[in-house]
């Protein structure tokens, strides 16, 4: 079908260089490992940037074919903007997530290596691979074995400290997260006997509404909703997120949900024809609203600050949902309007969740504790934390001038745009949930610690300002002209080119 | 960029470049003192500026727009005067205080808000100048730290919240109702009355910005928050902070006529207001409160005013009630920078420097003949005098003179010092300086709304045409404040923020359903039901999408 | 009713079967072989889809064999990790099931 | 035509038989052991559909190697029944989930039925294009070149998964021996078993990766089979494991995908694209890797029955 | 001449197939874990053998013959150890007569 594009091999470097990486810091055992992941992840920075602007400069998709073989014999390697944009958000993360892990993952002096501290370089480095693979595969089953990857890296991450209590919440997830792969997988199944191909480039404008391809994309979108831990379905990722340690739980709160998301759309944009899509999108935004709303309800009440932010990440998941009925709406300013929002909720999400929870995991190592109703003094001792904090929650919040605010305010516009008015009073709902959870934190910071407690250890600036500067880019989102996100738009079908 | 249009950006960048000196210890200890100077180019911006063509930053792909019409170069040369009032005040009143520096950082972003909402000329630079003002105000409210300060602040950051969001869905509905793409405020409001939801519209605008100036239902964060905040803070709270709702009624609700009903409904909840709040007001005993519930009656007085006029198709009613609201940000601000001052001053020095000067400010409320305030009133005369709302605009006059003394025999009443206290002299002055400007600025600026002469002409005539219709209120209030005195034991003292008892259920029962769901939630965190749910979303995906391609 | 189809119904049967052990079965090791299950039931189907887009000369379609030894891999690489990892609770907390115990606090589920 | 219809029949009936016992066996043992059976089943039913290189993968990893696994786990995990009847949802929830779960098979096997009958897939020039791979086994070409980047993010999965086992042990064990300790078995008949299989295994699994470039056969089940004659010799206690810091294990771990990502690399120099075999060097190339992934293979499966690591070097 | 062997194939082949049903009845009937051990191995193996035997005529050269044989020794290998190891367990779990 589209041969190899000119700069196609720039997705071959940004999938070989973190999984050769992570084969080479296996082998090359502690310290190494380290390096080689900081050198790796600043160079995922740079190619995540040549991609964006190669995809920006060409206005298509870039494809790589490896091996020579073109689909449906072989496979492809996508990235159009979608792609190129959760690639880039992805590398700058990973990166500040990798700095602030150095001081707390760092081999000590007297051992040659330890356990925790290859495993999370390795890791870290596997995660990076199989994002990559996940966001820029062009083939659905090439994208089960990455998302398998991406289950495998998560799940380590998250149980590195071997802690009793983390074991069970992390084999819940796993188990749920398996049966997410396997009815995956089973719909893979049913879109191969029905076309022939599972490219999804392929697969877009000639899936036909027959009875297989139904129920493929059914079990595909349940399998999915349960690695992203919709609403119902919720029930692994609040203990998983919240007992992981502070870098883990970053990047599984920002990164690895949104790489689920990105194959849903393939499903439900590229795959899925508009007709059935349609008449059934309005069912996965009522979850996503139940989501913003019970999420953020229950974070209201939650005695943990982790736990608390991790059922924000439960909440704030709606909103990526609330997208699909406004997409498949039609209209074509509509669409691109809340394709635009989506995104940049997924996007500003990401970099606001991962600054939240680090500086949570800064608050909590100050503290000692991380009960939200004992947080005094959090603000002397730490208070770069406690104003990154305060700056993600804004950007949660919506409060202008954040990113957060920017794709509330698009999915705003675009659903009374429609008249779908429903969705417009959930997103307000949410924000409003949302500044209560995140004030009720704030106040408790500023407060003055209770008499009898510990003095809370003031912690090194490093750290604290990694989460600053990821909330900073959060916000710095919304600071960014409209025109300059064109290049999500690449690549959607029925994309009517550059946001005007 | 003329001139003017530099003085604009100037007011804007002012604030902000003190906010950055912030950022280093070193100018951030010199930052108090040079609070007073922030506001003046807001001043000169109003003074100069004044209808100057509006300057369009075509930056982010977001036109934003500064412009400054007559009626906001009014409040906003008002607004700065008292600002800068109350910024020379603060250091000398916080002195002693540790959180001086931080709450300097809360003043300049308040200040920068507030001044911005008057420039704002698009729905971005609006919505972000009235987010700052009405978000920042919680600083400077929970500045003395005590629990009724944060309770205070607590509920104003909530019912700001809300506001915001109201705004916020009003402003999207405006920009989804305006064909172009544009921002600007001006084809918002064009756009208002052709859109299918006005309704909603316009029943949101009135919301956000009366809770913001503090009608009914949505006053009761005024009379906590006011009192609890240091005195310069209340001042400008009470002066300043408050006109964002009143100058966002004036550029937002479309002046043709094309209201049908909502101006009588505002007029009516208005004078509601104005009665509701002297009603609690005559029953507090901290000055502070009653000036709080005083600023509550005038605002409702105002949006009455902006009410009939906008409803009658008065021309010329967003000058008058900007006149009238300018004398309030003055009269206002300098009350409360008496009571302020009133523990500083003792003896004989007190009543020749302090009360006199006041009460003749406070019966300046009630219309006094020669006081800035009969000029107010007759500036929205036209617009108030019509019949049953005449009457009744007269009468409030009655009950606003009956609260002011009260606030006088409170004022009174309050402990000075010692027989020899002599105040430092920036506090005298801020006071002094602004009970002239209280009553001078309206005299001089008389002419400016009526037909005739800017100066000095046009305001002896009117005041010499009707003097008996401005003296009866104030003798009719005179006399109830003596009854009062009397007989005021027997009064049930209402609650600093009245409805707020209300509130207290719709917390618990807030509370109960927190608990419920929560509860739900639990349960279907269980593994059976989780798997449970997942077969169910499979087969209803399933099902809706064959009802799609069926 | 020609062979293929009879064992897309076997693979129909087992992934019904398989769905009703993960979701109903409490000790994690039967959880894992209801996972086998369920696996073995979809890859049935792969051999039965391979069995219909197969060309004229050829007896199957490799691409998706090809994907079902894939999977099985993988699927063995999972069930290695989930017996590890139950192994390590079972040693650290003497627990055999994922439901948290019934006094639970709301948060550590 | 009956005897296929009566075979096939039969063989299904056996399968879901294995299957229900699985699933309704009184203890974790007897379930694993009716697993076990379900697999060697299904591998009998992959012949029947005409697959067997899956057949064989099946079998090895399928049954074999999570056999093991299982049964270990399932000795391991014997108590804990007090604990499985609380948790055990009660009749309602039950029923309902069965009759979910029935659902959910009917609409698929409905699904299975209304598949179009033919459908133009990419087997006609999967076979056509074999010759320039060199593989007559085709679903080896899918494997190793159609869809080499399927394989190889495959094959770094089985690494991580030895990493991630590993992991889940102790700090205090990082650097020991994985997996539990068995005593040295002097005679009887695990011993004989352990002396006398090797040798004829190592052949076998030597001789499947051989041949699976043209016939049924492959790297995965080759390394499989080499793995479970290191396994028994572990079980017999006659082999310790390597310690986890052990590097020449990591290398031999890491030496199949880094093979094959080196070989991909040297293709996109000499042929133009990542993964693609180039024409010179073409078949001894691909041995030399197909080899490297089946130690590669081989050691991950053995590590991976063996388990995290349980006691200092 | 091949028929006359595929027919002596088919035969043993049944014989083989009998011995299975044997060696099943066995481990159904049979009272106690060790004689059903016995059965299972006797009779299955046996049958095994002739079942390979029978398939010899029908094997697609002399090499495949041999794979069949291999396989035939391969299980009587590990079908005679296992049972070995089956057998002594059994023999521990019992209580000390």
């Amino acid at each position: 079908m589209t041969a190899t594009t000119p700069a196609g091999w720039l997705l071959v470097v940004a999938l070989v260089l973190p999984v050769a990486g992570m084969l080479l810091a296996f082998v090359l055992g502690g310290r190494a490992a380290e390096r080689l992941a900081l050198l790796l992840l600043g160079l995922g920075v740079g190619v995540g940037v040549a991609v964006s602007a190669a995809v920006l400069r060409m206005g298509a998709p870039i494809v790589y074919l490896p091996g020579g073989w073109a689909p449906p014999l072989g496979l492809a390697l996508v990235a159009d903007g979608v792609a190129a944009a959760m690639l880039l958000t992805t590398a700058l993360v990973l990166f500040a997530v990798a700095l602030f892990g150095r001081a707390a993952h760092a081999t000590p002096p007297d051992q040659a290596e330890t356990r925790a501290a290859l495993a999370y370089w390795c890791f870290l480095l596997a995660l990076a691979g199989s994002l990559a693979a996940a966001f820029l595969g062009g083939d659905l089953f090439n994208l089960f074995v990455a998302l398998e990857m991406l289950t495998f890296a998560a799940l380590s991450l998250a149980c590195l400290e071997g802690k009793p209590s983390q074991f069970r919440s992390e084999l819940r997830y796993l188990l749920f997260a398996l049966i997410g792969s396997v009815l995956y997988l089973l719909g893979t199944a049913l879109l191969y006997g029905g076309y022939g191909t599972l490219d999804f480039r392929l697969l877009a404008g000639r899936t036909r509404a027959d009875l297989p391809t139904l129920l493929a994309a059914a079990l595909m979108t349940a399998g999915l909703a349960a690695k992203m831990a919709l609403f119902p379905l919720h029930l692994w990722l609040p203990p998983a997120h919240a007992g992981a340690p502070p870098a883990a739980s970053a990047l599984l709160s920002g990164l690895v949900v949104k790489a689920a998301f990105v194959l849903l759309l393939r499903v439900w944009i590229w795959v899925l024809p508009p007709l059935p899509a349609m008449a059934a999108a309005p069912l996965l935004a009522a979850l996503g609203a139940a989501a913003i709303l019970v999420g953020s309800l229950v974070a209201l009440r939650q005695a943990r600050l982790k736990l608390l932010v991790a059922y924000s990440t439960v909440a704030q998941i709606g909103y990526l949902f609330l997208m699909l009925p406004l997409v498949l709406s039609g209209a074509a300013e509509t669409a691109s309007h809340a394709w635009l929002g989506g995104l940049l909720q997924a996007g500003s999400h990401a970099f606001a969740k991962a600054a939240m929870f680090l500086a949570a995991g800064l608050i909590a190592t100050a503290l000692g504790h991380d009960r939200v109703t004992a947080l005094g003094g959090a603000g002397q001792a730490v208070p770069r934390a406690v104003f990154a904090f305060g700056l993600a929650g804004l950007s949660l919040m919506g409060i202008p001038p954040s990113g957060g605010f920017t794709a509330k305010w698009l999915l705003l516009t675009s659903a009374l745009g429609d008249g779908q008015w429903w969705w417009a009073a959930v997103i307000l709902g949410g924000g409003l949930l949302t500044g209560g959870y995140v004030y009720r934190v704030l106040a408790g910071t500023i407060a003055a610690p209770p008499g009898d407690a510990p003095r809370p250890r003031p912690l090194p600036h490093g750290p604290q300002n990694v989460a600053l500067g990821l909330a900073l880019i959060s916000v710095a989102l919304g600071l960014l002209p409209l025109a300059s996100f064109g290049l999500v738009q690449i690549g959607r079908p029925g994309a009517l080119g550059a946001l005007p | 960029m003329t001139g003017a249009q530099g003085l604009m950006v100037l007011t804007l960048a002012a604030p902000l470049a003190l906010l950055l000196a912030c950022l280093w210890p070193a100018p951030r200890r010199r930052v108090p003192g040079l609070l007073w100077l922030a506001p003046l180019p807001g001043l000169l911006a109003a003074l100069f500026a004044a209808g100057a063509p509006p300057l369009v930053m075509d930056g982010a792909g977001l036109r934003l727009t500064l412009a400054l019409d007559a009626p906001s170069a009014l409040l906003l040369g008002a607004a700065a005067l008292l600002w800068s009032a109350a910024g020379a005040y603060a250091p000398a009143y916080l002195g002693r205080q540790a959180g001086l520096e931080r709450f300097a950082v809360w003043w300049l972003v308040t200040l920068w808000g507030s001044l911005g909402v008057f420039l704002a000329g698009d729905l971005v630079t609006f919505y972000l100048t009235f987010a700052a003002v009405s978000l920042a105000a919680f600083g400077l409210i929970v500045q003395d730290g005590t629990p009724r300060a944060r309770r205070a602040g607590e509920i104003t950051l909530l019912l700001a919240v809300m506001g915001e969001v109201c705004l916020l869905l009003a402003f999207a509905l405006l920009a989804d109702a305006v064909p172009t793409s544009s921002l600007a405020i001006a084809d918002a409001v064009a756009a208002l009355p052709g859109s299918p939801a006005r309704g909603l519209i316009l029943g949101l605008l009135v919301a956000g910005f009366g809770l913001k100036a503090g009608l009914v239902p949505l006053h009761v964060w005024l009379p906590l928050a006011h009192p609890a905040a240091p005195m310069p803070a209340s001042a400008v709270l009470s002066g300043a902070i408050v006109k964002a709702g009143i100058i966002g009624l004036l550029r937002f609700l479309p002046a043709d006529g094309a209201l049908e009903g909502w101006g009588d409904g505002l007029a009516a909840l208005g004078l509601f207001t104005a009665f509701w709040a002297v009603g609690c007001g005559i029953t507090q005993t901290n000055p502070k409160t009653v000036l709080a519930y005083s600023t509550v009656s005038q605002m409702g007085v105002t949006v009455a005013a902006l009410g009939m006029g906008l409803a009658l198709a008065v021309p010329g009613t967003a000058m008058a009630v900007a006149f009238y609201a300018m004398h309030h940000v003055l009269a206002k601000g300098a009350l409360f920078l008496a009571v302020g001052l009133a523990g500083a001053v003792g003896g004989a020095r007190r009543t020749g420097l302090l009360l006199l000067p006041a009460l003749f400010l406070a019966l300046g409320f009630g219309g006094l003949p020669g006081s800035g305030g009969a000029l107010a009133k007759l500036a929205v005369k036209p617009q108030l005098d019509a019949g049953l709302v005449g009457a009744l605009a007269a009468l409030s006059a009655a009950g606003s003179t009956l609260l002011m003394l009260h606030f006088i025999r409170r004022l009174a009443s309050l402990p000075p010092a010692d027989a020899t206290a002599r105040p430092s002299w920036v506090p005298l002055l801020a006071w002094l300086g602004m009970a002239g400007a209280a009553v001078l600025g309206p005299w001089v600026l008389f002419g400016a709304i009526g037909p005739g002469d800017p100066w000095l002409g046009d305001s002896w005539e009117a005041l010499a045409k009707d003097p008996v219709g401005l003296l009866w209120p104030v003798l009719l209030g005179a006399v109830l404040a003596l009854l009062l005195g009397r007989w005021g034991g027997h009064l049930p003292t209402v609650p600093e923020g009245d409805l707020l008892v209300l509130a207290g259920r719709v917390g618990r029962g807030g509370a109960i359903i927190g608990a419920a769901v929560s509860h739900l939630e639990k349960r279907l965190r269980a593994w059976p039901t989780a798997g449970l749910a997942l077969l169910v979303l499979v087969l209803a995906l399933f099902g809706a999408l064959l009802a799609g391609a069926g | 009713m020609s062979g293929p189809v009879l064992y897309g119904l076997l693979g129909a049967a087992l992934v019904a079967l398989g769905l009703f052990g993960l979701v109903v079965q409490a000790a994690v090791l039967r959880k894992i072989l209801a996972f086998n299950l369920l696996g073995g039931g979809v890859f049935l189907l792969f051999g039965v889809v391979a069995r219909r887009t197969a060309p004229a000369g050829l007896a199957a379609d490799p691409v998706p064999q090809a994907m079902v030894i894939t999977g099985i891999v993988v699927a063995f690489a999972a069930t290695a990790l989930a017996v590890a990892m139950a192994l390590r609770m079972y040693q650290i907390t003497a627990a055999v099931t994922v439901s948290p115990p019934p006094d639970a606090q709301a948060g550590d589920a | 035509m009956i005897l296929d219809w009566l075979l096939d029949g039969m063989v299904a009936l056996l399968i879901l038989a294995a299957a229900l016992w699985t699933l309704a066996a009184p203890t974790p043992f007897a379930a694993v052991i009716g697993f076990v059976g379900f697999g060697l089943l299904a591998s009998l039913a992959w012949v029947r559909l005409a697959a067997v290189d899956v057949a064989l993968t099946e079998a090895a990893v399928g049954a074999g190697a999570t056999g093991v696994i299982l049964l270990q786990s399932a000795v391991r995990l014997r108590r804990g029944a007090a604990e499985v009847a609380a948790a055990t949802p009660g009749r309602a929830t039950t029923l309902l989930a069965g009759l979910l779960a029935g659902g959910l098979g009917l609409g698929l096997a409905l699904a299975v039925l209304a598949l179009p009958a033919t459908v133009p897939g990419p087997a006609a020039e999967a076979a056509a294009r074999s010759a320039e791979v060199g593989l007559g086994n085709l679903v080896a070409a899918v494997l190793m070149a159609y869809r080499g980047l399927d394989t190889l993010l495959e094959s770094i999965v089985l690494v991580f998964a030895v990493l991630a086992v590993w992991a889940m042990g102790p700090d205090r064990h990082w650097g020991g021996i994985p997996g539990p300790r068995f005593a040295r078995q002097r005679d009887g008949p695990l011993a004989l078993l352990a002396r006398w299989l090797p040798p004829v295994g190592i052949v076998i699994g030597i001789h499947i990766a051989w041949v699976g470039a043209d016939a049924p056969g492959g790297k995965f089940q080759g390394g499989t089979v080499l793995a479970a004659m290191w396994v028994l010799a572990w079980g017999a206690g006659l082999v310790r494991p390597p310690s986890v810091a052990d590097r020449r294990v990591r290398l031999v771990l890491v030496a199949g995908p880094l093979g094959f990502l080196l070989a991909g690399l040297l293709g996109a120099v000499l042929d133009g694209s990542f993964l693609a075999w180039p024409a010179a060097l073409g078949k001894p190339l691909l041995l030399l890797v197909e080899a490297a992934m089946t130690l590669s293979v081989a050691a991950a499966l053995a590590l991976l029955v063996v388990g995290p690591p349980e006691r200092r070097a | 001449m091949s028929a006359a062997l595929q027919f002596l194939g088919l035969l043993l082949a049944a014989a083989g197939a009998f011995f299975f049903v044997a060696g099943s009845a066995g481990l159904i009937r049979f009272p106690d874990q060790l004689s059903r051990l016995h059965a299972l191995t006797k009779a299955d193996n046996l049958g095994l053998g002739l079942v390979a035997l029978g398939l010899l005529p029908f094997a697609a050269g002399v090499f495949a013959a041999l794979k069949l044989l291999v396989i035939w020794a391969l299980v009587l290998l590990s079908g005679a150890s296992a049972a070995q190891m089956v057998a002594e367990r059994v023999r521990a779990a019992e209580p000390p007569a």
